[in-house]
């Protein structure tokens, strides 16, 4: 199945949070107690209970003032930190369409992907179980567009194949953030600005060190275990061991 | 190796060589659960928030809301709703929802909870001894003018055009003059 | 008289396989978190929750185990001398059959060595233990580090461990005697530790 | 709307003033994205950068409470470098008529329109008048070269409103002043069109009408009403204001808008006869000229059917106003404060919050005998007696709490803002024990109907004379529940007797098919005219949901229903030139084929302009076209720059009159403390508007109770400049106490570059924003801005100017 993905053109966003609560809608996921704290970005960070949410971007001064919206969420990576340092098998796993979704029952609270996220998505809900954006993996293993993407009035959400997605956005002129980066994301932003204008990291990665552990220390390091494994075997097979009677039957033949 | 991420292993007998040195099994899975609202009952609606009048449906199953979503038939929002749209769902689901009428005495300090039927023959008792206290037939001239300044009304704009209709029409029936509601503020 | 020495006193003994023990539950319960073909492993605790408490509990035991052992002989390890270069060139005898042992103290310089190891390797996994000990606690980028270095330590610690247990065991016969019960024969100790044994037997 | 919603995707220019679309009607900017994307331009002009103006194209910021001076600048404009479309004004507007000589305007009289009484606060409207011939149809100059032609006076009139005067009103810059200047004024020709967007920033002013005036003169000056992609479009904030509206729920007029009676109009035929617009102009249809039939089929719907033409079919048993009585919202709350009313009813409403000077209306509440309030939630108003420095043991009010269906508990329709009646279903039983409106409205009538005939009592004729039969009746006589399709069959309306028209028979009980088939002599019934068509023998046309759009602009004629009519597009025979050809051959409405009309239901079905026989396009007016000189405003036939009753500068600019002329003063006429204003004082040095927000709807009554709205915006909010905060010592997130002359607020401070202070007349002003959707009733939530609004209204509608009103604001101690 090709690849899909969801198209974010920032642009199109008019902030009116139809997202935010139709992804509360469909994932029944409670409301948070919130408070004011100057801003109009509540609540100032996703929680376990939010799987998206609009950033409020307010930059420069007088004629170059710009408010800028960016819907935060998981970006659904192609090399996907959080699968890659979790654990349990299962537990977080790309879908067939592409979408990092997850199964809580297999999720064994080891925080791990929390950690793993280059972008600071996964949460952890009150049982201590992983949750953040699955992209609806249940609407789309059945045909339906995600909750916030057919809730975006502007179409600013877009849901679709990842590569007409990525040839339409480049067509109308924008710069598509996350075509690439981690083998591309399954969720990419189609931005009318930089990506420091988004306040996005402009090369997204995942730390050297989770490369290092699971891409080199791991495979590395069983080798290294069966390799020793195996050298005592071969050792013993071939010099053998250093068997105390050795000494009197080097004295008896001297 | 991109191919790998993406690939869809499943379990079988090919992994076992895999299982016994560690490497290889790269987790992917296909979501297979049927969807909530699958055999729900479907009832379309409009929204009750601004005047843009977006559609929605309603799904119901053994009588209760289980989910709400934008009407993509509608032609003004295609299925799409803003955050008040969207958070219809609550307004059946909530704790807040006033379920039974209450009562609050003169000088009381709290709500009673207390019958239809009381309060509706209170309210019409009510009606009528101020109703009876207050009507002018003729005002000061003389002329005929059949009403009563001493009740008034506010309300509705979230009304549905029927029951518009039947309030204006109960309320001059009783005499009201002061009838305004949202449009005026 | 015996034809045996005494090698290792009851405390050693016990704090030792102490420590064995809790090296297996570390490693069985930890298998889980390296590599999900080892995800089974948890099942051996009642699965991946109690899986990780019995890691975290282990843990602790095989630090305080690992310390106390090191400190024990801290003396005799941690001093090396020309015979230990010389066996460290002849790579401990054990690249060829039946070659002259060279005169080694109570523990030969592979033992030391691997001492200090795993010295350095439990100092390391405990503090990025700590560190990891629940992963959304600290900075970021310290806990990627932590859990690589983690996972660094515990191959390494496994190979040595290996090495270990076959030169302990079926490698070289006799050493294993020590350890289970205390005392190795006299005919191992002047093999194995010549300088020791005559410090032991022949003042 | 003159347009509608979908419409908006058909413009050239769209401009957002006095609204905030993208926050308050989120789904237009669906239509105003996808006209963008076909290279729209969009005009954002508010005090406050809002999501909208994230989105425009060019963002003008204006002092509130100056959009006559910005709109004037902008007639000026289109009017100096002759923008205007000839061609569509000489058809379809006044422009070419000539006034009275003797009407003068306010660059003669400082500010003053001919004919005004200080004494009476009002003006004597002779002089303005056209010149009319020996038939009495007014004069005109076709060239629109005559001085005293109307568009001449206009260009006179408006050259007050150079650049610079209007930026030192408006505190605009004058480059974006002309900025948004030209690009609407780009759309004065064929083939190109500009829509208004406004709302509520427009509409609570002492100047209210006239702000909407100005954008309707601007746009026929363009040739842009009645045009796909144009109009004149009011964004209504409430899901059946405009059925509500329609419905008349307004003490001036019953439903379909016919006046509400009043002592002087005796009888029905005086109330014809008076009410009843008259032309002489044999080429104007005046509609209006059919008030008989629609106020007759009014009465018939309301009262008993046996009621005869000699009892004016229950004419007398309507009540009426005294003449010259106003019983608008503000009045109300005034005669409750002063203990004159007894009994009130607050159904679906909240006025603690919503209305203006709400610290006025919670004490007027305190005097009530009763209230009956009916809700979903617990509110404010309804829990009054217990709000903030209230004393339960002293309020004798009685309250009673009537709990409510949700609208998807219950079936009807609702019309929105582009007159779409739309109906909707019950989809689950009402919560708990709460019951539909309309059960609860026919328990009160049945109840109080009872009473009457065992007690007897006052006038008991209006009660048991009015017609309840909308449902099967039980033995008892009662309706035990409500049948809401005989409620809007009623609305629509009934032969109530064989009828013969134009050749065809029209049974006694058959559905009128439209309002051109109601009648004068008792025959009909049409609870409102305007909805007549909407219900008929070939069903619920509220209920369609048809796709087909074959005009492809967007009409969707076969889904639900619109009045009137059906009719998408109101004015849209002036849509097309005098041949029938649409100016916009894109995006055509109506076209004319040489037989008949085509693509939307015609404004009237009349051959083209040029033909003989027909009528002229703008049906509604005596005049037969449409008004850029209207006599029916209060304050003048042209709009003029006042300042609001409070403002920060002590003159105003154009000339010596600095309000509104003849807005009613409630402080200087009652002498209530509470009504007390302070313009130009340094106790209230700050300018300060109101609004909401997205995720909270009016007063918040339903959206303080959804948790996942509440999360979202959770409490009351000032937002304010970067400067300001700096000098007052405020930080975004500090608590702030926001108070006027008549009360304060404590908000939540967003310190914000959204918010630029002002240069007016040389000095800096600065003006902060409250939204008015919370309420102490919600914990931690905060209360309603209308706190500090004033008790003033605009002087032709009486809707309070809480879009501008000074104050002070300080850190919390």
């Amino acid at each position: 199945m090709a690849r899909k993905a969801f198209m974010i053109d920032t642009s199109r966003c008019t902030a009116c949070r139809g997202c935010q609560v139709a992804c509360k809608q469909w994932n029944k996921l409670p409301a948070d107690a919130e408070v004011n704290r100057g801003s109009y970005e509540n609540p100032p960070q996703l929680t376990p209970h939010l799987y998206n949410k609009i950033e409020f971007i307010e930059k420069g001064e007088g004629k170059d003032f710009t408010w800028r919206f960016l819907n935060q969420r998981c970006l659904q990576c192609g090399d996907a930190g959080c699968i890659k340092v979790c654990p349990s098998a299962g537990a977080l796993f790309h879908t067939e369409e592409g979408l990092v979704g997850y199964d809580q029952d297999k999720c064994i609270s080891c925080n791990y992907c929390v950690n793993g996220c280059p972008f600071d998505v996964p949460r952890y809900d009150a049982n201590n179980k992983v949750t953040k954006c699955h992209g609806c993996m249940d609407r789309v293993a059945n045909g339906l567009q995600p909750a916030c993407v057919k809730a975006c009035p502007t179409a600013s959400l877009q849901f679709g194949d990842r590569d007409k997605l990525i040839a339409a956005a480049k067509a109308s002129g924008k710069q598509v953030y996350g075509e690439t980066a981690l083998s591309g994301l399954g969720a990419m932003y189609a931005l009318d600005g930089s990506p420091q204008d988004y306040n996005l990291a402009e090369n997204p990665s995942i730390p050297q060190s989770i490369f290092l552990w699971k891409d080199v220390i791991k495979p590395l390091g069983i080798l290294g275990f069966w390799g020793a494994v195996g050298a005592a075997m071969l050792h013993y097979v071939t010099v053998g061991p250093k068997q105390l009677e050795d000494d009197f039957e080097d004295k008896g033949g001297e | 190796m991109e191919l790998s991420r993406r690939g869809f292993l499943q379990l079988s007998g090919g992994t076992i060589g895999a299982t016994i040195v560690g490497v290889g099994l790269k987790p992917a899975a296909a979501y297979a659960e049927p969807l909530a609202i699958q055999y729900a009952k479907e009832t379309t609606t409009i929204c009750p928030y601004c005047a843009v009048g977006c559609g929605l449906i309603v799904h119901t199953r053994g009588g209760e809301v289980i989910n709400t979503e934008g009407d993509p038939d509608h032609p003004i929002n295609r299925g799409t709703l803003c955050s008040k749209g969207a958070a219809l769902y609550q307004l059946r689901h909530n704790d807040n929802r006033i379920t039974e009428p209450l009562y609050r005495a003169k000088g009381s300090k709290e709500w009673k909870k207390v019958s239809w039927d009381w309060s509706l023959d209170q309210i019409a008792q009510k009606i009528k001894a101020t109703r009876d206290a207050t009507f002018m037939e003729k005002n000061a001239k003389g002329q005929t003018v059949n009403r009563t300044d001493g009740i008034a009304s506010v309300g509705s704009a979230a009304l549905d055009n029927e029951e518009c209709y039947l309030f204006q029409k109960l309320l001059r029936s009783w005499g009201l003059v002061y009838i305004e509601h949202q449009a005026r503020i | 008289m015996s034809n045996y020495v005494k090698r290792f006193s009851a405390f050693d003994r016990v704090v030792h396989w102490v420590l064995a023990v809790a090296f297996f539950v570390l490693v069985f319960s930890g298998l889980g978190l390296f590599a999900h073909t080892f995800f089974g492993y948890f099942d051996f605790f009642g699965g991946p929750e109690q899986g990780i408490l019995a890691h975290k509990i282990a843990g602790i035991a095989f630090l305080i185990t690992s310390v106390l052992l090191f400190l024990a002989h801290a003396k005799e390890t941690c001093r090396f001398d020309g015979d230990d270069a010389k066996w460290f060139g002849a790579f401990g005898g054990y690249l060829k059959r039946g070659g002259k042992e060279i005169p080694q103290g109570k523990f030969n310089a592979g033992q030391k060595l691997f001492a200090l190891f795993s010295f350095v390797a439990t100092i390391a996994l405990g503090l990025t233990g700590w560190v990891i000990w629940d992963p959304t606690a600290m900075e970021r980028g310290l806990t990627q580090m932590s859990l690589m270095l983690h996972g660094l330590f515990f191959i390494l610690f496994m190979m040595g461990a290996v090495v270990h247990i076959y030169l302990a065991t079926i490698g070289n016969p006799g050493t294993a005697d020590g350890m289970l019960w205390g005392y190795v024969k006299k005919v191992w100790a002047k093999k194995h530790a010549s300088k020791w044994y005559k410090e032991v037997i022949g003042e | 709307m003159t347009n509608h919603w979908i419409d908006i995707r058909n413009s050239d220019v769209i401009l957002i003033m006095g609204s905030n679309a993208a926050e308050n009607h989120p789904i237009s900017f669906k239509y105003v994205l996808e006209a963008k994307d076909k290279g729209a331009k969009l005009l954002s002009v508010d005090p406050r950068f809002t999501r909208t103006s994230a989105k425009a194209d060019i963002y003008a910021p204006l002092r509130s409470g100056t959009d006559i001076a910005f709109l004037g600048g902008m007639i000026k404009h289109i009017i100096d470098n002759k923008l205007y479309h000839s061609e569509y004004m000489q058809l379809h507007t006044n422009a070419p008529f000539l006034v009275n000589p003797d009407f003068q305007m306010p660059g003669d009289l400082d500010g003053l329109f001919s004919g005004y009484s200080e004494e009476k606060r009002s003006y004597d409207k002779s002089t303005w008048s056209f010149q009319r011939d020996a038939n009495g149809v007014p004069k005109s100059d076709p060239s629109m070269q005559d001085p005293n032609c109307v568009l001449q006076l206009l260009g006179k009139h408006f050259s007050r409103y150079t650049p610079e005067v209007v930026s030192d009103i408006t505190g605009t810059p004058q480059e974006q002043l002309l900025q948004v200047y030209e690009a609407y004024a780009s759309t004065g020709k064929a083939g190109k069109a500009a829509t208004i967007m406004y709302a509520m920033g427009w509409t609570q002013h002492t100047v209210g009408t006239q702000n909407i005036r100005t954008m309707a003169i601007i746009q026929l000056l363009l040739g842009n009403i009645g045009i796909a992609g144009g109009g004149v479009n009011a964004l209504r904030g409430e899901s059946n204001v405009q059925g509500s509206t329609d419905h008349c729920l307004l003490f001036h007029i019953l439903p379909g808008y016919l006046p509400t009676p009043k002592s002087s109009w005796n009888d029905l035929a005086t109330y014809i006869e008076k009410s009843t617009p008259k032309t002489n102009d044999p080429d104007s249809a005046n509609w209006w000229a059919n008030r008989s039939k629609y106020i007759t089929s009014l009465l018939r719907a309301h009262f008993d059917s046996v009621l005869s033409a000699a009892e004016d079919f229950g004419y007398d048993l309507l009540p009426k106003l005294d003449d010259g009585q106003n019983a608008s919202w503000l009045m109300l709350f005034d005669r409750m404060f002063k203990g004159d009313i007894k009994g009130f009813f607050s159904w679906g409403q909240n006025p603690a919050c919503s209305g203006s000077n709400a610290g006025k209306v919670r004490k007027a509440m305190a005097k009530l005998d009763w209230m009956v309030t009916v809700n979903l939630f617990d509110n404010e108003t309804a829990s009054f007696w217990k709000g903030p420095g209230m004393d339960p043991a002293a309020i004798d009010t009685e309250v009673f709490f009537l709990p409510i269906a949700a609208s998807f508990e219950k079936e009807g329709s609702v019309t929105n803002s582009g007159r779409w009646a739309q109906w909707r279903y019950q989809a689950v039983p009402p919560l708990g024990n709460s019951r539909h409106d309309s059960e609860v409205m026919n328990e009160l009538y049945f109840r109080v109907a009872e009473l009457y005939r065992k007690e007897g009592g006052a006038f008991p004729d209006a009660i048991t004379k009015l017609s309840w039969d909308y449902g099967f009746k039980g033995p008892d006589g009662k309706i035990h529940h409500m049948d809401i399709h005989a409620v809007a069959k009623e609305i629509n309306g009934y032969f109530l007797e064989d009828k013969e028209i134009k050749g065809k028979l029209y049974k006694k009980g058959e559905l009128v098919p439209s309002f051109a088939f109601l009648q004068n002599d008792g025959s009909t019934s049409s609870g409102n005219w305007l909805y007549c068509n909407s219900y008929t023998e070939k069903g619920n046309m509220l209920a369609r949901r048809g796709q087909s759009d074959p005009s492809g602009v967007g009409l969707y004629p076969e889904w639900s229903w619109c009045w009137p009519v059906n009719r998408r597009i109101l004015y849209n025979r002036a849509s097309v030139d005098a041949n029938g050809q649409p100016w916009d051959k894109k995006q055509p409405v109506i076209w004319w084929t040489g037989s008949g009309w085509k693509g939307d239901v015609p404004d009237g079905g009349w051959k083209p302009l040029s033909q003989p026989g027909t009528k002229k396009s703008f049906i509604m007016l005596p005049d037969g076209v449409a008004s850029i000189f209207g006599a029916g405003m209060k304050e003048g036939p042209f709009p003029e720059h006042y300042e609001p009753l409070e403002c920060p500068i002590e003159k105003n600019p154009l000339s010596g009159t600095k309000n509104n002329p003849v807005i009613k003063r409630f402080y200087e006429e009652g002498g209530l403390e509470e009504d007390v204003f302070y313009s130009c004082d340094q106790r209230y040095p700050y300018v300060a508007t109101t609004y909401r927000v997205t995720e909270h709807w009016q007063t918040g009554v339903m959206t303080r109770n959804i948790p996942w709205l509440l999360e979202m915006q959770p409490s009351m909010f000032v937002e304010l400049n970067p400067e300001l905060a700096k000098e007052k010592g405020i930080k975004s997130g500090d608590w702030v106490k926001v108070s006027s002359g008549r009360g304060e607020v404590e908000a939540v401070a967003i310190v914000t570059e959204r918010f630029r202070p002002f240069k007016v007349q040389g000095t800096t002003i600065h003006q902060v924003g409250l939204p008015w959707c919370y309420g102490w009733n919600t914990p931690n939530a905060g209360d309603s801005a209308n706190l500090l609004t004033p008790t003033i209204g605009d002087a032709n509608t009486m809707i309070p100017e809480t879009k501008a009103f000074q104050v002070n604001i300080e850190k919390r101690g």
